[in-house]
């Protein structure tokens, strides 16, 4: 295990430490546990607010969209662990206004157990909460058991087009129904070629092959659809939107917008040769592109590997989508629509 | 039957976690992430401590407490399944100082019922629930001492475990094997067995 | 060499084609080559023009600061090698608007005598052109031997005061200036535990052993000053801080800006661990910290590493540092100072 | 000696070139990154197969080109100085389309002070113009004929080249490794030793 850390069970609470020194501007924590982490603006706001969770070594997910225009608050799990209820409840607490808490959260068990659990007991608090979790690795199931899939990379698009509805001042319900209209609009598939060493468990999630790549591998090292031969970067891309865009589907017509995610240690360079492939395949089938996004938005530690993510566009979408933002992680202008 | 052997019942489990915590990993990492022996070991040693140092005569709200212990110390998916249970079945003890063996077929029932709400699954899915279940209809038939409760709840459990084997996972991490982890005993249902023995082994003993 | 690539030697086109395919909103290139890079709304602009340019490997750097607020055009070479001096000369007569050009680049040989060839060919044009070369990795060269140090991650924040410098309508003089005060405020130190694999080389730059580091390492597998076995992350962090503050030097009552800069393949997670240490040399110190940048800045492949930079502020490159900017790769908001 | 005879100097140094790809790569990679054969070959290459094809009398213009394909061939360190070095050794002949055995001196007087103008480097720091500035010197005092001058010229070069062993590298990669440099051949020089020899055995042979 190479890594620069000091203890590995410290690993998360200093991480969080670091996070909130650098960006004591824009964040902080509540109940005095900086596993509960909030905007640091959140009192002057007045409008729905937006919870997520999940565990630690994705950033900038999950807490890296807390922010202007996107999240409120944000509970932290240690390395891939969903965070207990009770701090999904002291997040839920410190950023409601009275107008109700959305939780927007990845489809994985434990998150999903721990969010039920803290909505009950924001139930009891009297805090009206209601919840979303997105599940779009068209890897992790087939077509018709949409419900039983991973949440990966596509919800950044979740977040931020609820994260921009709830800004402009809409109720709990408008800002629901968005989340789940950006989270039915976007597909991910995701390729490793390398796996990631957790800190507190010191030795490779899984192994694989110095030649091998894995077509489908999950963001914590699950199972994906086909282990072989490491491919070029154009058959690799053209094998993930060979499953991917027949999905949902995206057809001639379609205007969308892009995510090529790195998981970690895949250099940008790759990405973008990558891409380079996703808009020729695009552009072959009439489909166009309005904003594409390129480098880390969910990662798994130091894995290698990347995600491709697309979101079809209607006029609601995109113009929430171009909405500005600003987190400590993510920052975007206002896009020409 | 009091607040105290409750508390003993919470140590029992604890040792039990304890003494399987290497085999709950490797179940657990056959057909999953490999994290049960910790989540679980971690789980009821901070129960057990705060139970322990806890003035308490209220035995549902010992175990619902123990429950939110739980919730706190290990969120993992088993680690807030086994805190729901613990909350809603000292929910249906509440207001108890001294229990009867019914009241141990109503805290199990009401355990098993907390699983398939909180993991929105069924019997027959290779999961915990197979192993809670069947032990609470058992105990449900047999209260009429804590010796018969006893035998009846952990007989069941025991063969509740052992038919996991022939279901495929339809939940959690080991879903993703498919057929593949058919064969495979469920890994959160042997942590439930223990929960089941630490328990009915600790009443049957001071009764 | 596990990588997501095409033909080796197609690695730098293909990747700036997907740039350019990405962001052609913001980016375009000139003469019919991809590796002449522009802003396109360069027309309109009227100031000062700034250019950089450098080898491949690095994203963000170098084209990824070529946007408002920052520069205006890049020539990209081969990975880890010099672009062309005619490849230049291209880029500066795109983006002169009559005001002149300035050329910021890294100090390192094949780049300095090629951008002192493109000046000597862009006089020939009648092009008024200045050049900053940038170096303040420390563990290059001694203190009192400055000219010879090589320009690292620091340079970010020369590109960002001059650029935003030249954004208000200052003069080639005026920019030249700030990118040397900038330059001149800025000090980086850099410690790396992986090589990285050229493409078209194949195979890992140098070797180094399982539990080793190298302290002072530069961003192309340049000797640094200590190889030794990794050290917990705060034993680092103050191994690299203990000879990079001095050397400024930066003193208690300082005002700072820091940039914890990511060599590729290590998770942001571990940079925030090792900021947090850096957070706490500083309080200590009574060095005040302003603004903190944690990420990729520039980047060596997949390279595992990072640097530690400090920038010291005065009211004007504090104003300078403050304002927004955006690019394909880095957008920041107006800051409050 | 006409244009000719200038091409056919491009064309032995590129065949120099080629010949000791595996040596300059070897020589570049104990105190440098190894490209060195690499860009050699490819400058060359390219400069030689666009001037083989150009029709060009004046062979300063010649030089000057082969320097501009160079630069942009191979904006390596060595690619860059030798570029420079054809460019305003190129200049030094403007408008020639004959030359003499001054001439030659000329352009190697005006190509070793286009290294040490563009590398900021002077003699004694271990790089080619350590190879390049003895040549020039030496073809300066024996302008007689072609044969004086060529011998007097590579002779020059290789002990040049061979006095790098003693130096400590001052410039680019080699640098780095201080007092580790000394004993090594430059690697640039050697290159330069490869242009000296190309040049003048083309021009003598042609004589
Ligand atoms: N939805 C569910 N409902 C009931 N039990 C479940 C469910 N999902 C998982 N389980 C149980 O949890 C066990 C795995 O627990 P655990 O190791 O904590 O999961 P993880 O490490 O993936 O969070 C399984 O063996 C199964 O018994
Ligand atoms: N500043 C300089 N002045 C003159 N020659 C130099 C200078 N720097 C390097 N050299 C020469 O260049 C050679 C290395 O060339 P090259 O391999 O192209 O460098 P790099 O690969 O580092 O760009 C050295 O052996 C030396 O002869
Ligand atoms: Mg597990
Ligand atoms: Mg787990
Ligand atoms: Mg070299
Ligand atoms: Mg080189």
């Amino acid at each position: 295990m190479k890594k620069f850390l000091n203890q590995p069970e410290a690993f998360v609470d200093e991480m969080l430490e670091g996070i909130l020194e650098a960006h004591s501007d824009q964040l902080k924590s509540v109940a005095d546990d900086v596993r509960c982490i909030v905007r640091s603006d959140i009192s002057k706001n007045g409008k729905v607010g937006l919870a997520t969770g999940g565990g630690s070594g994705h950033l900038p997910l999950f807490l890296g969209y807390v922010g202007k225009g996107m999240l409120d608050g944000c509970s932290v799990g240690g390395v891939f662990q969903s965070p207990s209820s009770d701090r999904m409840l002291e997040v839920t607490k410190a950023i409601d206004t009275g107008k109700g808490v959305l939780y927007i959260y990845g489809n994985y068990g434990g998150d999903v157990m721990n969010f039920d659990m803290a909505s009950e007991m924001a139930a009891m608090e009297n805090i009206q909460v209601v919840s979303y979790a997105a599940g779009e690795d068209v890897a992790s199931a087939p077509k018709g058991e949409e419900a039983k899939r991973r949440g990966v990379a596509g919800i950044f698009y979740v977040y931020k087009c609820a994260g921009a509805k709830a800004e402009e001042g809409a109720n709990l319900d408008e800002v629901r129904r968005i989340a789940e209209k950006a989270g039915d609009a976007v597909r991910t598939m995701g390729v490793a070629i390398s796996p990631v060493v957790v800190p507190e468990v010191g030795k490779p999630s899984f192994i694989i092959g110095d030649d091998e790549m894995e077509i489908g591998m999950g963001i914590h090292g699950e199972p994906g659809i086909r282990r072989g031969k490491l491919l070029s970067a154009n058959d690799v891309v053209r094998e993930m939107l060979d499953k991917l865009l027949p999905d949902l589907p995206y057809i001639s017509g379609d205007e969308v917008s892009v995510l090529v995610n790195g998981l970690g240690a895949t250099p940008k360079e790759e990405l973008y040769v990558a891409y380079r492939k996703v808009a020729e395949i695009l552009r072959r089938k009439g489909i166009s592109v309005f904003k594409v996004y390129v480098g880390e938005f969910a990662t798994s530690l130091e894995m290698a590997g990347f995600s491709i993510s697309v979101f079809k566009l209607d006029d609601e979408l995109k113009s929430l989508l171009a909405a500005p933002a600003r987190t400590p992680f993510f920052e975007q202008f206002q896009l020409e629509v | 039957m009091d607040a105290s052997t409750a508390k003993k019942a919470i140590d029992c489990i604890r040792k039990l976690m304890e003494e399987n915590r290497d085999f709950l990993i490797e179940l657990d990492s056959i057909i999953g992430d490999g994290d049960l022996g910790l989540t679980m070991t971690m789980a009821f040693n901070t129960a057990d401590d705060k139970m322990k140092n806890l003035e308490e005569s209220d035995i549902g709200q010992l175990f619902f407490k123990t429950g939110m212990e739980i919730a706190k110390a290990a969120p993992s998916t088993m680690g807030t399944l086994v805190a729901t249970g613990f909350m809603r079945g000292g929910m249906a003890l509440k207001g108890k100082i001294e229990l009867f063996p019914a009241d141990m077929a109503l805290f199990f029932r009401a355990f098993a019922d907390a699983l398939i709400d909180r993991g929105k699954s069924k019997p027959g899915e290779k999961s915990i629930i197979d192993v809670i279940d069947p032990a609470a209809t058992a105990m449900e038939g047999s209260t009429d001492d804590w010796n018969t409760l006893a035998d009846a709840g952990i007989a069941a459990a025991r063969s509740g475990l052992e038919n996991t084997k022939m279901m495929m996972a339809r939940h959690g991490r080991a879903a993703y094997y498919q057929e593949k982890s058919i064969g495979k005993q469920d890994p959160g249902g042997t942590a439930g067995l223990f929960i089941v023995e630490g328990m009915l082994k600790a009443f049957k003993s001071e009764k």
